[in-house]
């Protein structure tokens, strides 16, 4: 199907048939803080609070006709991203060059206009629609909101047409429907009808499926392929769910806190991950498969609050490989203790804890701390206590990034080996931002490379 | 692992404790709008007609009211910071004089009629809450509907009519009988307090016994309020996923509902209380007037009638910094009992 | 359709608009009563009932009550006399001043239900624009506005009422507009609060930033995506503070701030009048205004009570039909016999389960 | 074999709605040994939910059952409120879908595992009752320095690991878990996943396992029984029934899911059945690609297929396909108007 039903795009961009690596969009250290405010003052003064870094420095080139998956986890920025690309939040930095045009400066009138070519199909299709406009109503809106019909007949004549165009046909018995008298699968078929009637060059597809029911997300996907066909559209796909990206995706982007950890052809980067972060996830996807088990090695803890991100490499402390580059720092020390103790119980725990209860005050990203001794006990005791921990856990990463322990003046001073932030480079064909792959680091010899 | 540190209760307080500051200040600004957007200067809205003319100027530029409005304004918020609230026109008191005579009266209604419908309300509520849907919460409701909806002077009324008058147990005004107010000396300005320091046992009982029905009459004001409250958060509570976890763990029902429910759902209650010193002062107005108690509600009427602004100014800043007062102190706690508000 | 709870599908391709909206807003008033049950429909229609019988009295009053407001003798010129006994021609008595008592209520009805409308109107206007814009716009307009709106929620209601009350009584006189813009004054407040919390999570709901991407503006936002899912909080408020508004209208009379007797009869300041009867063991004076009050506000109140039941999904109880489980039948057809299941135990399981079984 | 710790025999739960009677479970049977894990997947909707809820007989009122669940020589549907309740604890347990609203906002988690034992185990004094909860926290991964702490000190990981603890510290020996992992992060839900796999390793306790994810079941259970329309339509072991799906829904769903080998797309036409008034005879005929014309005649009857159980007229009993059952199903096309 050649001819597409709906309105052709504006001339400048009917560029069709052009080469597949037309850059479409370009993200250059897109970076997006968000202000936590958390108390009543912070509130009422406005300012104050903490810095999350939602998107820390992302650079992407979208390509024409793709479909790029982000993925990542909760709090990986993927969807702060993806909504920032269609220009529903601002930027604190960076560029997002689309036509001649910069998204992450574009004046609001302006970008009214790009709305357009730019759309976005939301995870929950039940909120995504407002429960008092009926479907003929909200998927005019746009149409009207862009100008693009002159009176109610055309407006009736191009709801129907898109209607069909996205199975809900016949289309007279969807029009007067509220969201309400939806199912879960026509509701998100609304939605991309909603998404498509201006005629738009890229969808931002936010988890389209993941709150459907089993039976409908195959076919809403492959009502986006065919929509991908037809219509030349390119997709941003995000998503956690790997196997839906590995299926969906010409690339993808696995995001970690803000940040791009490696990016690449899909097929590539599922047969051969080449970040311990991925390596993890999709060692982790539960899979039909009883042959296939989930590793009983898994990255321990959880992902860090994203107002306090860890120095150095973010997914340093949850990495089985991580060696002595990677961003080493007081709060791991911590970690490993409370690791310590789960493992060796309660008795261990009174024995030590009141020893090293000063550890949760010290600075983070410190090179150099200075571990306080409780009153009444001597440093010496402290250095033991390390050394022990050090002894039974010899291979715990953190100790690559330990270079020396000493008592001075009563006090323990710990000296952790400088953290250097990963950058993405390319390693065969793909982006990858760790140390592993640098070969001007030495990656220890069991990491297994 | 994300974790906030519980010990920022401190923090917690200061911020609040700041906050108190621009709170009142905007507050006092408003009472200063409200009072002063009406044309002409107090001392002619008040004396008008009954002085010359030199009189009222010269009255005027002894109070500071033909000076600039800005100039007028503070003088008046810094004022209140120095706990001087002006002085009346018509008889030239100080306003705080008067919180100090007849304070004492208003205070003494207000907690009495306070404690009054906690230990009505909290049971009732919870009760209701408890059993909900029963003839028991249907007939607790409709008690909480009616003390709702009848005005406090109309309940004051029929409490007048019915124990005054019909079986004569209380009696029906003022704070207690003129004999006795005669003989016990003015310490503090609260009459019980004051028979007490005298070790005067009859004038104390006297004046419980005057207090009685407009401390019910109030206190049955808020009842209704407070059992609505606390009975629907019980309802809440009582859905939760927790209480529901806590059952599935097999833990009593007696005890669920003491130790999960009950408690949870007194939190947001709490949360309310410091506005609802709003009503009980406006209340309090009314019961005043109601059973010629001698208080600030009363003051505020008579000042009223004779136009003075600036003792309804004054009285009306009072009000307002107690119940801004009141919800700092609620806030407080409310941090205390929930660990949840402390980061 | 997968959609058990929703409407009957109507397929009747009605090219709809206005039909269809002046359907959906009837079902929508009628919907609390139709799906309310139990206690909550109780709540609910006494309380209509009740609210309904004294704006029946409000509206008709001129041919309900016997005589004037401020009549204190017959056509005849004849006066009633004061501290008539109720009976007779005076079903409810006479006052100090000779007012008929039974007169006076019907004609306070009258002037609740205006001034209580007109100052739910204003309030409502106000207080719904004030919220919306400062719940969507947030930033210092936010922060002002609610400094503002929590600092006059700080000042009892009735002090308020009382102070704009005096003011305006300056200006326009001791009318219903004034007792109406002094009641404004004190809900305002309230119904920012709700509607802006309302704005600030409707805000974040998903179809609103669909709206933004699809290039709307803030006025377009507002008023079509927000204003409509917003305002659904606003009834139960609204007929709850109705009720209060009665309250603190009789409060201004009481204290002889409200309406001034000669422009209308008022129940609070009848209640005032009676409050020196009482002292002399008059009780009707008193009495009737009082019951007058008591009833409109308890049925406003159990309407607001009730209404919440019904919407607020906190609280609602999902009904739940008794049913009993029809006896396990084999369902038999010609030709078919039941044989016992396998691995299963006894014989008499399985089966369809009877059709019609429910209820 | 072991005698089965729980036995589930015909059970049904029905609740009141303003249409009619919702069928949720309508004739359900199962057996769970000790130390097994029996996988329970189904569509949303399918009655999974209130099964697991029946058995514990934590069921809103309004709903009626019926049927057994023997548990300890008892019929848990018939045994009283009170005792039930002493049971869910130390005997019976269960972990929920959405850990963030399940802790009491007010009381530390110490709070918590105090009280749990305290009820069930009132013998213990203070100093056992931490020990035992500390143990059973680390044996989540739960620092002992955390356990005086709030609940919302905690992420959501951490939350459904001690709903886990405070589950376990009683040691029941019979579990469910519904859904537990639904509302977690990939890594976080693998941790979760194998937890409750060592589960089975560690202690005897079974574990009826509720989820949607096919994945799931594969990783961490024995047995599986595929839900649908409030009828267990397949069970058997995973393996086996991964590996040989016998009822055509078992071979849709697997062929439908989205895993990491997936090549095409695949579907089932239509919606699951609404349980007020679900179709007759077998109630996935409506969209079965297989389905007979003796289908929509009569329920089929449960048959053994090897260590399967499957309940579909293809696998006979032949005896009772009277003549011309066999022949398709002659059927309208399912449209999109149908859909979920």
């Amino acid at each position: 199907m050649r001819r597409s039903p709906l309105p052709t795009k504006p001339d400048v961009l009917t560029s069709t048939g052009g080469a597949q690596d037309d850059a479409l969009m370009e993200i250059r250290d897109l970076e997006v803080h968000f202000q936590l405010r958390s108390n009543a003052l912070a509130r009422l003064v406005g300012g104050g609070g903490e810095t999350v870094k939602a998107v820390d420095g992302v650079n992407i080139t979208l390509r024409k006709g793709e479909v790029l998956g982000l993925v990542g986890e909760s709090g990986s920025g993927k969807t702060t991203l993806g909504r920032t690309l269609l220009g529903l939040v601002r930027p604190s930095s960076g560029q997002i060059l689309y036509g001649n045009q910069d998204i992450a400066r574009l004046r609001q009138n302006k970008m009214r206009k790009l709305r357009q070519r730019l759309q976005m199909v939301f995870q929950d299709p039940h909120a995504a629609l407002n429960p008092a406009m009926d479907v003929r109503a909200a998927l005019g809106h746009p149409l009207r909101i862009q100008g693009l019909v002159r009176n109610k007949a055309e407006e009736r004549a191009r709801v129907v047409e898109a209607l069909e165009r996205v199975g809900l046909t016949p289309a007279e018995q969807f029009l007067d429907k509220l969201p309400s008298e939806l199912s879960g699968g026509q509701k998100q078929r609304a939605v991309i009808a909603r998404a498509i009637i201006c005629g738009p060059e890229l969808l931002v597809a936010d988890e389209p499926i993941s709150m459907l029911d089993m039976s409908v997300r195959a076919k809403i996907l492959e009502l986006m392929l065919e929509l991908r066909r037809d219509l030349d559209l390119t997709y941003v796909y995000i998503t956690h769910d790997l196997a839906t990206a590995k299926f969906f995706c010409d690339r993808v982007a696995i995001m970690y806190l803000g940040r791009v950890v490696e990016i690449g052809p899909t097929e590539e980067i599922f047969a051969d991950p080449k970040h311990p972060y991925t390596q993890a996830l999709l060692a982790a996807v539960p899979d039909p498969d009883p042959e296939r088990r989930i590793p009983r090695e898994l990255p321990r803890g959880e992902i860090p609050d994203a107002a306090a991100p860890p120095h150095g490499c973010s997914f340093h402390p949850r990495c089985p490989f991580a060696f002595e580059p990677c961003g080493w720092e007081a709060r791991d020390l911590q970690a490993l203790f409370e690791r310590r103790w789960t493992e060796r119980g309660e008795e261990v725990f009174a024995r030590e804890e009141h020893l090293v209860e000063g550890l949760s005050d010290l600075p983070s990203g410190q090179e150099t701390v200075r571990l306080p001794v409780p009153s009444g006990r001597n440093a010496s005791e402290l250095k033991s206590l390390l050394d022990d921990a050090r002894a039974e856990a010899p291979d715990d990463p953190l100790w690559r990034g330990v270079e020396d322990i000493d008592v001075e003046d009563g006090q323990v001073t710990l000296r952790f080996r400088a953290g250097i932030d990963p950058e993405l480079r390319t390693v065969g064909g793909v982006d990858v931002a760790c140390h592993l792959h640098d070969p001007d680091l030495k990656p220890p010899e069991n990491a297994g490379y | 692992m994300s974790t906030r540190t519980a010990g920022s209760l401190r923090t917690y307080l200061l911020t609040r404790v700041l906050l108190f500051v621009p709170q009142v200040i905007v507050i006092l600004t408003i009472v200063f709008v409200l009072m002063r957007v009406a044309p002409g200067d107090p001392v002619s809205v008040a004396l008008g007609g009954q002085r010359s003319e030199e009189e009222l100027a010269e009255l005027r530029a002894a109070a500071g009211y033909d000076r600039p409005i800005i100039v007028q304004y503070w003088e008046y918020i810094s004022g209140v910071l120095r706990l001087d609230f002006g002085h009346t026109i018509i008889d030239n008191r100080s306003v705080a004089e008067i919180f100090a005579v007849n304070g004492g009266a208003t205070l003494t209604l207000t907690v009495a009629a306070f404690v009054v419908a906690l230990l009505l309300a909290v049971p009732l509520g919870l009760i209701a809450g408890r059993f909900r849907d029963t003839p028991l919460d249907g007939s607790l409701r409709v008690f909480g509907i009616l003390t709702y909806a009848a005005p406090v002077f109309f309940v004051g009324l029929l409490m007048q009519l019915a124990f005054a008058r019909g079986l004569g147990w209380l009696p029906s005004s003022s704070q207690a009988s003129p004999v006795v107010t005669a003989r016990v000396p003015s310490q503090t300005n609260i009459f019980l307090v004051d028979a007490l320091l005298a070790g005067d046992t009859a004038a104390f009982w006297n004046g419980v016994q005057h207090l009685v029905l407009p401390a019910v009459t109030l206190g049955l004001l808020l009842t209704g309020t407070f059992m609505r409250i606390i009975r629907v958060n019980l309802i809440q509570t009582m859905r939760s996923d927790y209480v529901e976890a806590a059952r599935a763990r097999g833990v009593s029902e007696t005890r669920v509902v003491i130790q999960h429910a009950f408690r949870n759902a007194m939190v947001p209650f709490v949360t309310i209380l410091g506005l609802q010193v709003a009503l009980l002062l406006g209340g309090a107005i009314l019961t005043e007037q109601t059973f010629n108690w001698n208080g600030i509600g009363s003051q505020l009427v008579r000042y009223l009638d004779s136009r003075d602004y600036i003792a309804v100014q004054g009285i009306i800043t009072l009000f307002a910094l107690a119940v801004v007062t009141a919800s700092l102190l609620i806030d407080i706690i409310n941090a205390i009992i929930d660990p949840r508000v402390r980061y | 359709m997968a959609t058990a709870a929703g409407p009957p599908p109507d397929d009747s391709a009605v090219p709809a608009g206005g039909r269809t909206r002046t359907r959906r807003v009837l079902s929508g008033i009628a919907r609390p009563y139709r799906d309310s049950h139990g206690v909550g429909r109780f709540m609910l229609v006494t309380g209509t009932v009740l609210a309904a019988i004294m704006v029946v009295l409000a509206v008709f009053a001129p041919l309900i009550a016997p005589f004037g407001f401020a009549q204190v003798a017959d056509v005849d010129g004849e006066r009633f006399g004061n501290h008539l006994e109720p009976g007779g021609v005076h079903l409810f008595g006479t006052t100090t001043q000779g007012f008929d008592v039974f007169s006076r209520v019907v004609w306070g009805a009258r002037t609740a239900v205006t001034v209580v409308l007109l100052a739910l109107v204003f309030s409502l206007i106000v207080g719904v624009l004030l919220g919306l814009v400062a719940g969507y716009v947030g930033r210092w307009v936010d922060r002002l506005l609610v400094m503002i709106m929590d600092s006059l929620f700080a000042l009892p209601a009735l002090l308020l009422a009382i102070v704009v009350a005096f003011l305006l009584a300056e200006h326009i006189g001791g009318g219903a507009a004034t007792a109406a813009l002094a009641i404004t004054a004190v809900y305002v407040p309230q119904y920012f609060r709700v509607v802006r919390a309302a704005t600030v999570s409707a805000k974040e709901q998903t179809y609103v930033e669909a709206a933004r991407a699809m290039g709307a503006r803030s006025g377009t936002i507002m008023f079509r995506y927000l204003l409509n899912n917003v305002i659904q909080s606003v009834p139960v408020i609204a007929t709850l503070n109705a009720a209060d508004a009665i309250l603190t209208l009789a409060g201004l009379g009481f204290l002889g701030y409200g309406i001034q007797p000669t422009e209308a009869a008022e129940w609070g300041y009848d209640l005032q009048r009676a409050v020196t009867d009482a002292g002399t063991g008059i009780w009707w004076t008193g009495l009737f205004p009082g019951m007058a009050i008591v009833l409109l506000v308890m049925g406003l109140t159990l309407m607001g009570e009730g209404l919440n039941e019904t919407i607020n999904p906190a609280i609602r109880v999902r009904r739940m039909l008794s049913i009993t489980l029809p006896e396990r039948a084999h369902e038999s057809r010609p030709g078919v016999s039941p044989v016992s299941r396998q691995p299963g135990p006894g014989p008499e399981q399985d089966g369809e389960a009877g059709k019609d079984g429910a209820q | 074999m072991t005698e089965p710790v729980l036995s589930v025999q015909d059970l049904r739960v029905w609740y009141g709605s303003e249409r009619g009677a919702v069928r949720a479970v309508d004739g359900v049977s199962f057996d769970l040994r000790p130390g097994e894990t029996l996988g329970l997947v189904g569509e949303s909707g399918c009655g999974k939910t209130t099964l697991g809820r029946g058995v514990l007989g934590l069921l809103p009122r309004g709903a009626k059952l019926d049927g057994e669940v023997n548990y300890g020589g008892r019929n848990l549907v018939t045994t009283s409120r009170r005792e039930l309740q002493q049971m869910r604890g130390p005997e019976l347990g269960l972990i929920f879908q959405e850990p963030l609203t399940r802790l009491n906002p007010l009381l530390r988690v110490s709070e918590h595992f105090e009280e749990a034992l305290g009820t069930h185990e009132p013998d213990l004094d203070k100093e056992e009752i931490k020990h035992r909860s500390i143990e059973a926290l680390r044996a989540m991964g739960i620092p002992p320095t955390r356990y005086r702490a709030y609940p919302h000190e905690f992420s959501g990981g951490m939350r459904q690991r001690i709903m886990i603890a405070l589950a376990l510290v009683l040691r029941p020996s019979f579990i469910v878990a519904d859904e537990p992992t639904t509302a977690l992060d990939v890594l976080v839900e693998a941790q979760i996943i194998r937890i409750l796999g060592d589960l089975r390793r560690n202690f005897d306790t079974s574990l009826l396992f509720i989820t949607h994810n096919l994945g799931i079941v594969a990783e961490a259970c024995d047995r599986v029984a595929v839900m649908y329309a409030g009828r267990i339509v397949e069970q058997g072991p995973v393996t086996d029934v991964f590996a040989r799906p016998q009822h055509p829904y078992t071979r849709e769903l697997l062929r439908s899911t989205i895993s990491l080998a997936t090549t095409g797309l695949h579907y089932i036409p239509g919606a699951p059945p609404d349980l007020i008034d679900p179709p007759s005879g077998c109630r996935f005929h409506p969209r079965c690609p297989e389905a007979m014309r003796m289908c929509p005649q009569q329920f089929p009857q449960p048959v053994a297929l090897g260590p399967q159980t499957v309940e579909c007229w293809l696998h006979g009993p032949q005896n009772l396909v009277p003549e011309g059952g066999q022949e398709p199903l002659e059927r309208e096309e399912v449209t999109v108007a149908d859909e979920a």
